[in-house]
């Protein structure tokens, strides 16, 4: 039977902010997920604390609602419980890139199996404003009252460099090129990441959808969702990596798609216990004596 | 004759102490002796000075003496230093190349010297240096009389990968040693006759016995950063885990260690994390969500000297504290503590079926001491049955539709749970508080709802488990109450008490779940004594209140806090006569 | 005529109800009328509901009722929710729009409604509808029979960037209010007199009071992750510390707030940090080495409803066993919980002063009630002297040659500390046990001198703090024992019972120093009441285990634990019929 | 006076292993200092725990030796407390890649004016020789000893990821280049880092030393320390950030020297208090009536 949008309806009314970047995440996924026909108990989701966390009731999978900035913890614990299931970890920029900075690049390089999605809205929604990681210098929040006084953070950039295999850019104002991004990265063995450039009415001054409709470029062709500002014109070969931190700099037009991808080995290649199948459902063998003759 | 011998081998860091300690006790395994091995070692790879005694009778030993009897001498530091803990008699052990020129100080003392050409000798017979040491070890099994066949058996063992030329060899040089003292000196005695029914026993640390406990109450994910002293039970799974089935995973640092954990606890599988203090204050935000989330997990403290990073290769028990109240807001847990690697083995098991029971974080506190220490324990029981508690791992079981994961109708506060995969049991695990589907929730009677539902728990739990444990006379006049590994020392010097006709009797309360604790049964007790002597191996006496809101006032407290454990012979001394380490 | 009013603004958040509540407090306070401003809204930005009550009294009020008189509902859901909670005779003011079909049900609860058109009446007047707040609170102004000069000024203080036009703008709607219902109704009369004198008072919140205290402490860094409650206080401070010196910086995660405040700390600049309990369940590895390395630092922990996550933006006092306990080892640490704003300035002075003089962390406990309710206080008075204790800022005044950091020879177990740049100061502060140079040791009896060195502080410090404050009737029957924000309707509570000849007689103890507790003065103090209540705003009554350590047994609890602070209305029924929320 | 080598001596006997990469460090630390002319109380030089934090009392400055993996916070705050003076962090690759992982990202992205010496002997020393996040996928260690799953993190490359302004690498095998990089290191303004390559005897089976001396190759012409294998041909550009990512990548053969550096704003920029001098130095004016108004 046919996985449903519908299926994953939990009836809990969003509480997000009119036009708030975050429903477009929400609204997405599930259609993802859908198409991927994933049904939803076989789904882990977890979430952050933050405004991308208040979704933690909206969308029906099993979930965990994790620590601040300690998302993508569970969300490993759970594939190595039950490899089986496709695990999600959603999480504020905040999140990612200050409070739980080491989580997101420690499980980069150690290409844990799961697929991060990043609602990157450069501030601290829920704590009412402040300055996070990717704030842009200069901006004025309620945390640096005379403008903030740091250079953002490239999560793009860091992820590719810190080891993830694969690393995409989504933007909430094209939805077409984002769920066949969060499908491709669903899909992916491995650490894969995707950054969602996505807006905060409340507290950001300007107009970023505007500012982002018109500064995005999509790397590859895509029918769907044709992007006001064109493509690259040349084919871009995603698994060039000098080619992808190179193209992760580029700031007056920002780059979405796919920027990297390899294959590499991940948990089932890595830890022989889940070559037996999923954890949960092994009954552990053996006698205690065996091991007891080495202190005799 | 002897009945009980203590060894020390000295030298400095990286010349194989360790081994030669677990030779010996080996040899005197064998010949159904007990043993006891005590390590001391700082905080360096190489340059510092490290021991290891070995304590061995013919009766059960727990405990090392402060005042030895063989000093092996592997540098003319190890001389300088350990000398004076020689009793009269005593004898060491060593190259002639590191005795001081001028020995007449030792002969004053009375100490006897045993000084080998070691290199001239091994040369002469073709063994390489590197094979001194069971040299070394035959000329102990000589002066004690034991014969070198259980010497062998250690070096099989000992070098049980390798080939039979290093058996051979080693075998060659213990008996060279064995031989060349072999009856030279009336004046060294130190015959021991070992037991004539032989123990099954085992030789193991409690960072062992924590592995294999892990192993008995089948463990799935073992999870933890390195730190000293708990890094063993990681070593020991990391080797042996795989093979069982578990995934031990070494997480990039402490908070990453149980957030990890308590995904794949939440996924269904038995998950533990080690850690010591340090690492344990970092894992203190999440034990505070296991709390809300009602995710079993258990969590080993192996606890050493602090604050911070204090003595780090260095006996205390200073974290019984923050283990009970470190994590914000009010959450059931439990807090317990072995004594000896025994226990450790058993509690292990125990703990991974409260936490499952519960739905609650675990804690176990062990120590530098217990964690690190060659106990001389009876061989390990049959795990204990498992309990997963109200765990549903299969579809058909789930009966509630919808099924609710924080339901409220429950009379012990417990719910069921399901993992991940089954349909039907969808559920969110909220680090909010939240509604019986785990739904975020501000409504304040909700809020009550769930926060007592999940502190009813304490009434089953306080049932349930057995805080106490009494050794010793029954009717004693001194009680002696404490936790931890200080059991050993209280167990070894109070038999040696009570044996005593002319000293008072001992009795010992050991407090083995510590948190929650019944304070009735306590108060019932310890109330009847004449005397109660709280000991404890931190500064403050951490127990203290507890036993004040069971109205016992300790009359005394020994308290030591150098980073050393309680010797045997010092805490006889102490006890007897009140003459207390620090009174309060 | 009326003493007491309280006046509910709710609606959806995002709606300006805050600025409401403030603009209503400033118009009464400008009367020398005394206010409670009391907030409630949900972790949610937009889409929850708000609500904003502001208690005016001719006394000092400092607490809420539960009963409201006045409720002006800013969307269909604020009468659904809260018109239960009016007092007979109260009124609902609200736009005509909002108001149910029906309103038999409000007339059968002798309710009153002053239902107006108010977008019809601003276009009418050509004042944008933004400015409808300004009409209602004239409305409030009016019913009250206070007159509209100081909403005027009101108006004045809150646009005071904006320019004229919104102010006129603003007033004028205020007028329109006004003269709309002024003597429309006799029935619907909260008049109520100001004192004649009127006192020198503020209104302000906790975290705003701890703000200013850093800056009169001359405190110089600042460092902070953002968590509700406490996130005011960087705000505050990051507005107006850089024109005061100070080096406001937003942390990128509760480890490096305290890493890098103890760094600057240990380089001669008064430094806090501020958080709530999930961060500092973060900080306490470092709280430990601010043990072992005698390093100042305050830590502000204003608490919300725990455990983990729990209920973010609610009330909760349920840190204080992991203030006290939390951060592995042993080691002197102050921890202390202001009851209102007034003593949130001054303590965070006074912390500053123990943190330099002992060299220790001191914990301030605050939570949502207090750090974000505003209270009318009196103004703040003069900054208390600063002792820094010994720390030493030039180089002509080291003393000692060579310089020892950790120098035995103190009395009090306090050393001398210099700051890193100066000649002939140097050391190490280290989280090692370490010599008198910082030098990490290993040797049990220098461990034994330092150690002990730290904890002699314990001696001098329960001597310098005074861990209690007493309130109420010198010769009371009852007495109330609390800490923390509970003080405000406690106070509240009692002065009303103490008023009424009826009654009992009430006392309350605040224990503003909760940690270290002098026992025997808390005996002292409590033992010779008929009946001791306990009074905490937890689940469990985390005082408990001190009150009976110092022999006093609570004949009752009122603990709460829905997120909401107490009300004076319900604690006064509690307290004097002794039937409380949650017996012991 | 000019700050003399011997000004360092703390008299306290190194304790690690003969033939540990740590000593070169414990060494040519004090030349560079003593190069520099700068003396040991205008130095805080702070310590993390490892093999490489047992230094702590082998150079004779104003030190802070802190928690693991924590080194660069008390550097950071010291560094506020009083800008005139130089702090170094020094730290291991298990307390920087792992245990802190966020706190090096988070700093670099902030650009804080410290310089830190990476420790980087792939191991965790003192812990007995557990795989940190730089061991080599495939190494046996105790804590995987049937060999390290995971591909090691690229310090260099996350480093100019994430935002340092100076990153630079040294080999303990080549000292006299290393001092060089040291003293740049150490007047940079702004988060520089040195990653030194150095071995462990102990828990490392291959011989480190020569793998890295056939391995590594200078970025810039270096009088003072010819390396065997010779040097780029082409002038290296080090201003360059694609090239530096670029370079970075590097594994066949390894370049040391300054591989990125960047101008950039720094604290005393960003913070305006510290534009009137040192902080400590500083006596907070203003009377607290003024801010009291607002509240009246
Ligand atoms: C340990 C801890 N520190 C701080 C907080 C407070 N907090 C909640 S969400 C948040 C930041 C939110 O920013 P981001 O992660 O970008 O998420 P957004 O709200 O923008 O979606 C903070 C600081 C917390 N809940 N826990
Ligand atoms: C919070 C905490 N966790 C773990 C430890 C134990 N520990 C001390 S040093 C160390 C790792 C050392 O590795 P590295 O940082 O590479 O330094 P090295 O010894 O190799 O110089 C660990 C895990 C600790 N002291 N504190
Ligand atoms: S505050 Fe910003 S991020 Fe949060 S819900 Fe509103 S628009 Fe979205
Ligand atoms: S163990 Fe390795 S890193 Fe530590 S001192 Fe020895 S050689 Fe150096
Ligand atoms: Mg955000
Ligand atoms: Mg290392």
């Amino acid at each position: 039977m046919a996985v449903k949008i519908t299926d994953f309806n939990t009836g809990v009314q969003p509480t997000w902010c009119p036009g708030c970047g975050a429903y477009a995440v929400k609204n997405v996924l599930p259609q993802a997920l859908a198409e991927l026909n994933l049904p939803p108990h076989k789904i882990v989701i977890t979430y952050d604390i933050g405004c991308n966390g208040n979704g933690a009731d909206k969308i029906n999978t099993y979930a965990v609602k994790s620590l601040h900035g300690r998302s993508m913890l569970p969300a490993i614990g759970a594939k190595y419980a039950n490899h089986d299931l496709k695990v999600i970890s959603t999480i504020g920029d905040g999140a990612m890139m200050w409070e739980g900075a080491e989580h997101w690049i420690t499980s980069a390089q150690r290409n844990e199996d799961i697929t991060v999605i990043l609602y990157n809205n450069e501030i601290y929604g829920l704590t009412t404003g402040q300055t996070s990681g990717a704030t842009p210098c200069g901006v004025k929040t309620v945390s640096y009252p005379y403008g903030t006084v740091d250079q953002p953070m490239n999560p793009v950039l860091v992820s590719i460099a810190s080891g993830a295999t694969f690393v995409a850019r989504a933007f909430v104002g094209k939805p077409q090129h984002m769920k066949e991004i969060f499908k491709q990265a669903i899909q992916h063995k491995g650490f894969a990441i995707v950054d969602v450039i996505m807006q905060c009415v409340t507290w950001t001054k300007i107009d970023m959808l505007s500012y982002y409709k018109d500064t995005v470029y999509g790397l590859e062709q895509d029918e769907s969702d044709k992007p006001k500002s064109g493509f690259s014109k040349t084919k871009y070969d995603c698994t060039d990596k000098a080619l992808a931190l190179k193209t992760a700099l580029q700031k007056d037009k920002i780059p979405i798609g796919v920027i990297y991808k390899e294959e590499a080995p991940t948990i089932t290649d890595k830890y022989s216990p889940l070559k037996k199948g999923a954890l949960v459902n092994q009954k552990p063998e053996g006698k205690i004596e065996d091991l007891l003759k080495e202190f005799c | 004759m002897k009945h009980h011998i203590a060894i020390k081998v000295a030298g400095p860091a990286g010349s194989g102490i360790k081994s030669i300690g677990l030779m010996l006790q080996k040899s005197f395994q064998r010949l159904g002796l007990f043993t006891f091995g005590y390590t001391e070692y700082p905080s360096l790879i190489r340059g510092g000075h490290n021991t290891f005694q070995v304590d061995v009778s013919v009766k059960p030993v727990n405990s090392s003496t402060q005042k030895i009897d063989i000093l092996l001498a592997l540098n003319p530091e190890s001389i300088s230093l350990h000398a004076d803990e020689l009793n009269k008699n005593g004898v060491i052990i060593a190259d002639k190349s590191i005795v001081p020129a001028d020995t007449s100080l030792l002969k004053k003392q009375n100490i006897h010297l045993i000084d080998l050409n070691i290199k001239e000798i091994l040369e002469k017979n073709e063994i390489p240096l590197i094979m001194q040491n069971s040299l070394q070890l035959g000329v102990i099994m000589a002066i004690c009389n034991l014969g070198l066949d259980s010497l062998y058996e250690a070096i099989d063992w000992t070098f049980e990968k390798k080939g039979d030329d290093v058996k051979n060899n080693n075998k060659k040089s213990a008996s060279i040693g064995y031989t060349l003292v072999e009856g030279t000196s009336k004046d060294i005695d130190f015959s021991i006759i070992p037991p004539k029914t032989k123990k099954d026993t085992m030789v193991i640390t409690a960072n062992e016995a924590n592995g294999l406990g892990f192993i008995a109450g089948k463990g799935q994910f073992y999870s933890a950063y390195p730190m000293t002293p708990s890094t063993n039970i990681l070593h020991y799974l990391a080797l042996h885990g795989p093979e069982r089935g578990i995934v031990v995973r070494q997480a990039s640092n402490e908070i990453e260690a149980i957030g990890v954990a308590m995904g794949a606890s939440n996924g269904g599988v038995r998950a533990m994390v080690g850690t010591s203090g340090g690492g344990m204050d970092l894992m203190t935000e999440f034990i505070s969500m296991l709390g809300i989330a009602e995710i079993p997990l258990v969590i080993i403290n192996a606890q050493r000297s602090g604050p911070a990073t204090g003595l780090p290769t260095w006996q205390e028990q200073s974290d019984l504290n923050m283990a009970k109240y470190a994590g914000h807001g009010e959450y059931p847990r439990i807090v317990c503590a072995p004594g000896d690697p025994y226990e450790a083995y058993v509690m292990t098991q125990e703990c991974l079926n409260l936490a499952d029971v519960y739905q609650i974080p675990v804690i176990m506190l062990t120590d530098k001491h217990v964690a690190e220490s060659f106990y001389t324990t009876p061989k390990f029981p049959h795990p204990i049955p498992i309990n997963r508690g109200k765990l549903i791992i299969n579809e058909e079981d789930i009966k509630e539709k919808p099924f609710l994961r924080y339901s409220l109708d429950t009379p012990d506060g417990i719910s069921p749970r399901t993992v991940p995969g089954l349909k039907g049991g969808i559920f969110l695990a909220s680090s909010d508080e939240h509604s019986q589907e785990g739904y975020s929730t501000e409504d304040g009677n909700v809020r009550i709802d769930q926060q007592s539902k999940r502190l009813k728990k304490n009434e089953a739990i306080i049932k349930a488990i057995n805080n106490f444990e009494y050794y010793g006379e029954k009717d004693a006049d001194v009680l002696i109450i404490s936790w931890g590994s200080t059991k050993g020392a209280i167990i070894d010097s109070i038999t040696e008490l009570n044996e005593d006709k002319s000293s008072k009797k001992f009795g010992f309360l050991q407090i083995k779940y510590l948190f929650p604790l019944n304070y009735e049964k306590l108060s019932k007790l310890a109330s009847k004594y004449k005397k109660v002597i709280l000991v404890e191996n931190n500064s403050t006496g951490q127990l203290l209140p507890d036993l004040r809101l069971a109205g016992i006032n300790p009359d005394s407290m020994a308290l030591r806090f150098d980073g050393k454990p309680f010797f045997k012979d010092e805490l006889v001394d102490e006890i007897r006569n009140f003459k207390l380490t620090k009174g309060n």
